[in-house]
């Protein structure tokens, strides 16, 4: 798998965005609809973008979001209310206005000639990946995905997912939806029955680092998606860095998208909220 | 009516007051798919140093109320590094360049600007004796007046170009500390660089900052910003550029109102990439709009009676 | 469950750790509409002097980012109409008094707490080294260590019950004077009054304040307070009563976890006049929600590792 | 003319709030209709809310402003914009939830036997004037209006004051209406041609000072509402001084009507913007 990024990456903008609309999904999780043409029409899959929820001066930085899926003009996001500026995100209306910047980072990479892909996602991890699990399908190559989520109800964009991969094998906390446990276990069998060529995995850091080390162990390439407080976004501030063995490198820039044996697995992630 | 746009801080010429506070524009270049950097003041680039820093560890930024923390510590490739990818960038780019520099001794601090002075890039110097966020050296030279002098004066030695001086708020009186490096032979002070400050997560327990501590910086910290600016611009003679919390167009106005010759944009830069041209235009949007024929007029224009 | 709400400021002994920010909640009078005051932890009376200070010239306040600008300048009609007034009045009122005095010289301090000494109604001095309004005296004892040091001993002389010293966050090194009142005989600290700060309308040109600066306070200087509280705790052995900027429950906890003994509730009050209450059982509920029996534990439950 | 208030102050409260309606009145003045069942219940005229305009920690003051007019549970409130609490204050929505302190301070206060009253009002002074000339006509008593403002359209409230007013003479700056020049024209004629038993006086603080000055002339008492900023609104911070020959007292509770010959008047006035 090429390291580099195959092609330029598309022009960085500061963009008006408008609400489509703002709606529930389940206990905590949004899915919001931007108008905004110019990400819509250059964003990569894994990339994001950096959000201004609210005017005023009490939200000092922009809140960063993958983009989950493209339609049109629009962009998706799904998200997670857990602090200050997701639950204000939660209270937009369709018709309010808002910007932010993107598309931003660098997302995740299709090897030339991938013919079966595994995506292994946890809880929100399922967001970044929806729009590469439709070009992966819309591309011919074949998608098994492993999902992960506390309960039945959690396991976001299950709907996308069935819609255009092979199998989708999900496992909750609570045993409501399929295995009862954690998608590792769906990973490590998956990793033993098929033969990958590549596996995508976001969720909870100490998971990916599990599925990193999984992937290792099978000999398959593994791309993981890091989460880092961020200020700019940009590439300007070094609040986001994640050690890796080329040294400290950037999720804004360098990632959020890394090449999972590159990463020195640390304690920089951002802890998990309760 | 056209504005005069145009300042000096010492021999500095700017094009305009509007300068970018170091650290966070870093040298320009994630900055220029926004803004034509050629349309600014100057650039001031993120910290320097001898050698390579690695920086603290992660997390390293929280946000506060309108404000935000920060402890990223310096992290730089050292200066080849800079003058390789930074300096070689800024060639080509028309824009008066300010090197931040930071040593953790007096001799670290001499020996980079040494090194700098000749390279054709460099127009100007910001001694960087404030950063609160490395452990030796940094804010400890920055907040009383002998190891503040002590760098100025060794710097000075060690370059002719412009020497511009941050000053820390961190200090009991900012006024002294200004006076003593404008005695040791600075060309002119910035101020503020960030306060002193923490955050905490009631959730878990622990400081939402792996360092505890980290600096203040954001709209927050403006009203101090503004008064050591006043109390500084009415003590020293040499040209004050002013900072902290500069998001608008009359923050700006505010600055130069309170003494400052040129103003830095921070914090703002992370909100809005294109925060230091909006202030810019603003600014010269305000004098338009009330009859200033020179932007300068506004320095220490503050009516106190 | 229920919670064990009280907290121990040396000899004084609380119901809960929430109280009043002097200057905030005046005597009390004014919010018992709104919050049934033998709740509270104590009040805090606003700062009295020997004889009537008329205060600064309006305007005295001014809004900043996340903050406020004040400079009321310690007006007040002195101690005998506040004991006369304000002590009458609480003399019905079940609830720990604290009496915030300040004066224009060490000895005014000394014939302050004399005349208050033998009150029922005093239950405890907090000695304001730190008012960044009024020209002689005020702040100037509290940025260093000699005369913060005087004034404590002095006062100390002249009263055995609890003495509180009220320090000044606009000096380097806050810890140095902790540990100089601490050793001067005070039985705990509080910290943070407010920091020096100015606001300008760019509109007219002048300051906002008709003083020119005044002092900054609100949720803006929280991290600067935090981080203080922090550093104080870890150095002294007295307890601390933390505040600046607490508007909710979860700030509280932040600075009990930061080592504060005791909160007060500020600028807050103004926003909210039920805003201590909403502290005091907000901090409570977090408490009870964790299964923590004793508020008490969360002073300096910091986990840094 | 008693200075004492003659009843007991209503009690204050901390009450959540609606938005029923916000309407633009004219250029730069909206009225904003609130409901809040216990301002509305015991509100008296002259008297003031303490509103919390938007939640966050970006306005960590309270705007005072002037009760207009009630109608049952519900208060209108008449403002200006012109700082950004007020430019916040034109966007509120129907609908929208917010909270005030209130009724504050203390209004005008109706003499016994009053059989004519002048008011004056210029620009927004017109506000706290709304719901005492109501009144005041409802008693029987005689009303007579002198309004000013810069233009016709910014004679706010003309309407309210020509349904129960006996006269309404207008002046403009621009003379789009009435008489061409200062309403203190207005006022020093009709003192001279009327006997009243008291004049009621709101507007910018100079204009407030020779109205006061005309009264006292004619020897007719006089009330003035003065405008300070205020945090706390409730007596507590001493932000909102007027000096007064009786020393300094607290606009927020002493106030915010004065009777004008208390009034020493000073420079701590806010200054009127542009
Ligand atoms: C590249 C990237 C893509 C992301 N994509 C998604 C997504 O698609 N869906 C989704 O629900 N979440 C996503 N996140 C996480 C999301 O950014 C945070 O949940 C969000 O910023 C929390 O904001 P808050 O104001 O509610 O939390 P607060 O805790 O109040 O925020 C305080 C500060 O911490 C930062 N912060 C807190 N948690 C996180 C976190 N987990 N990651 C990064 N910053 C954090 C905030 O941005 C803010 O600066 C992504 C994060 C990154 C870095
Ligand atoms: C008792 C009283 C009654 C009032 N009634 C009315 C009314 O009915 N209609 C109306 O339009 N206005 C009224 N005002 C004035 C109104 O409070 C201000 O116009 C408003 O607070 C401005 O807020 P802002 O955020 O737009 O201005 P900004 O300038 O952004 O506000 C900054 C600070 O200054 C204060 N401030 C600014 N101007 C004034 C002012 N003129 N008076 C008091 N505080 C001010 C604000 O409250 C805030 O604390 C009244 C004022 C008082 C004291
Ligand atoms: C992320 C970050 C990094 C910074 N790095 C530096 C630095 O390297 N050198 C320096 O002198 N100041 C540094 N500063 C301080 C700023 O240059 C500026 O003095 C301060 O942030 C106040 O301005 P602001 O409020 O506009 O951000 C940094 C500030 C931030 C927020
Ligand atoms: C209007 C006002 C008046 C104050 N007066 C006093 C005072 O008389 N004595 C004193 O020690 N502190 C005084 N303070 C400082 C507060 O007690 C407190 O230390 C500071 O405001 C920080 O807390 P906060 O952010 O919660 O307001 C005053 C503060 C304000 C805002
Ligand atoms: S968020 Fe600023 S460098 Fe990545
Ligand atoms: S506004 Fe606080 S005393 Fe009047």
């Amino acid at each position: 798998m090429s390291c580099a990024h195959d092609t330029a990456e598309p022009r960085r903008v500061l963009e008006g965005v408008s609400v489509l609309s703002n709606e529930r999904v389940t206990e905590g999780v949004g899915l919001l609809v931007l108008r905004a043409p110019h990400v819509a029409s250059t964003v990569r899959p894994g990339q994001f973008v950096h959000l201004r929820i609210a005017r005023g001066r009490d939200f000092v930085l922009r809140r960063p979001f993958s983009v989950h899926r493209v339609r049109g003009e629009s962009i998706e996001i799904l998200y997670q209310v857990l602090g200050t500026g997701t639950r204000e995100m939660s209270l937009l209306e369709p018709g309010a206005v808002c910007d932010l910047v993107g598309p931003l980072g660098a997302g995740w990479i299709v090897p030339e000639g991938l013919a079966h892909a595994l995506i292994v996602t946890g809880g929100l991890g399922a967001a970044p990946l929806g729009m590469l699990a439709e070009q992966l399908a819309a591309s011919g190559a074949a998608v098994t995905v492993a999902m992960g989520a506390p309960t039945a109800e959690r396991l976001v964009a299950r709907g996308l997912y069935e819609d255009v991969a092979r199998v989708v094998d999900v496992a909750t906390d609570d045993g409501s939806a399929g295995v009862h446990g954690f998608v590792t276990a769906l990973s490590e069998r998956l990793l033993g029955e098929h033969q990958f060529d590549v596996v995508y995995c976001c969720g909870p850091e100490a998971m990916q680092r599990i599925v990193a080390a999984q992937a290792a162990v099978a000999g398959v390439a593994c791309q993981v998606s890091l989460e880092r407080l961020m200020a700019c976004g940009i590439g300007a501030c070094l609040s986001c860095v994640v050690s890796t063995h080329s040294g400290l490198k950037r999720a804004c820039v360098d990632g959020p998208v890394f090449n999972a044996e590159e990463v020195l697995w640390d304690s920089s992630e951002i802890p998990p909220k309760h | 009516m056209t504005v005069d746009m145009s300042v000096k801080v010492g021999n500095l010429e700017l094009r305009n007051p509007v300068m970018t506070a170091s650290g966070t524009f870093a040298s320009g270049r994630e900055f220029a798919e926004f803004v034509d950097l050629s349309h600014l003041g100057a650039i001031v680039t993120k910290g320097v140093s001898l050698n390579a820093w690695s920086g603290n560890a992660s997390p390293r930024i929280a946000e506060t109320s309108s404000g935000m923390l920060n402890s990223i510590g310096l992290q730089n490739p050292g200066v080849e590094a800079f003058i390789e990818r930074d300096l070689a960038y800024l060639a080509d780019v028309d824009v008066p360049v300010v090197v931040n520099v930071s040593g953790h001794s007096l001799a670290e601090y001499v020996a980079l600007v040494e090194r700098l002075d000749d390279h054709p890039q460099v127009n100007a110097f910001e001694i960087n004796i404030s950063c609160p966020n490395v452990d030796a050296g940094g804010m400890a030279f920055g907040t009383s007046c002998v190891p503040a002098a002590q760098i100025t004066e060794a710097c000075r030695a060690a370059t002719m170009k412009p020497l511009i001086v941050k000053l820390s708020p961190n200090v009991t009186d900012i006024v002294e500390i200004a006076l003593a490096v404008e005695a040791a032979g600075a060309d002119a002070v910035s101020l503020i660089n960030t306060l002193l400050g923490m955050a905490i997560d009631a959730d878990t327990f622990k400081p939402k900052l792996a360092r505890v501590v980290g600096g203040l910086s954001g709209p927050a910290i403006k009203p101090v910003a503004l008064r050591m600016v006043w109390q500084v611009s009415n003590a020293v003679s040499v040209p004050v550029i002013g900072m902290g919390g500069i998001m608008t167009a009359e923050d700006a106005v505010e600055f130069m109102l309170a003494g400052a010759s040129a103003v830095s944009v921070g914090t703002a830069n992370f909100v809005d990439p294109t925060a230091t041209m909006r202030v810019a235009d603003g600014l010269s949007e305000f004098c338009r709009a009330r009859g200033i024929a020179r932007v300068s007029e506004l320095t220490g224009a503050l009516n106190t009676d």
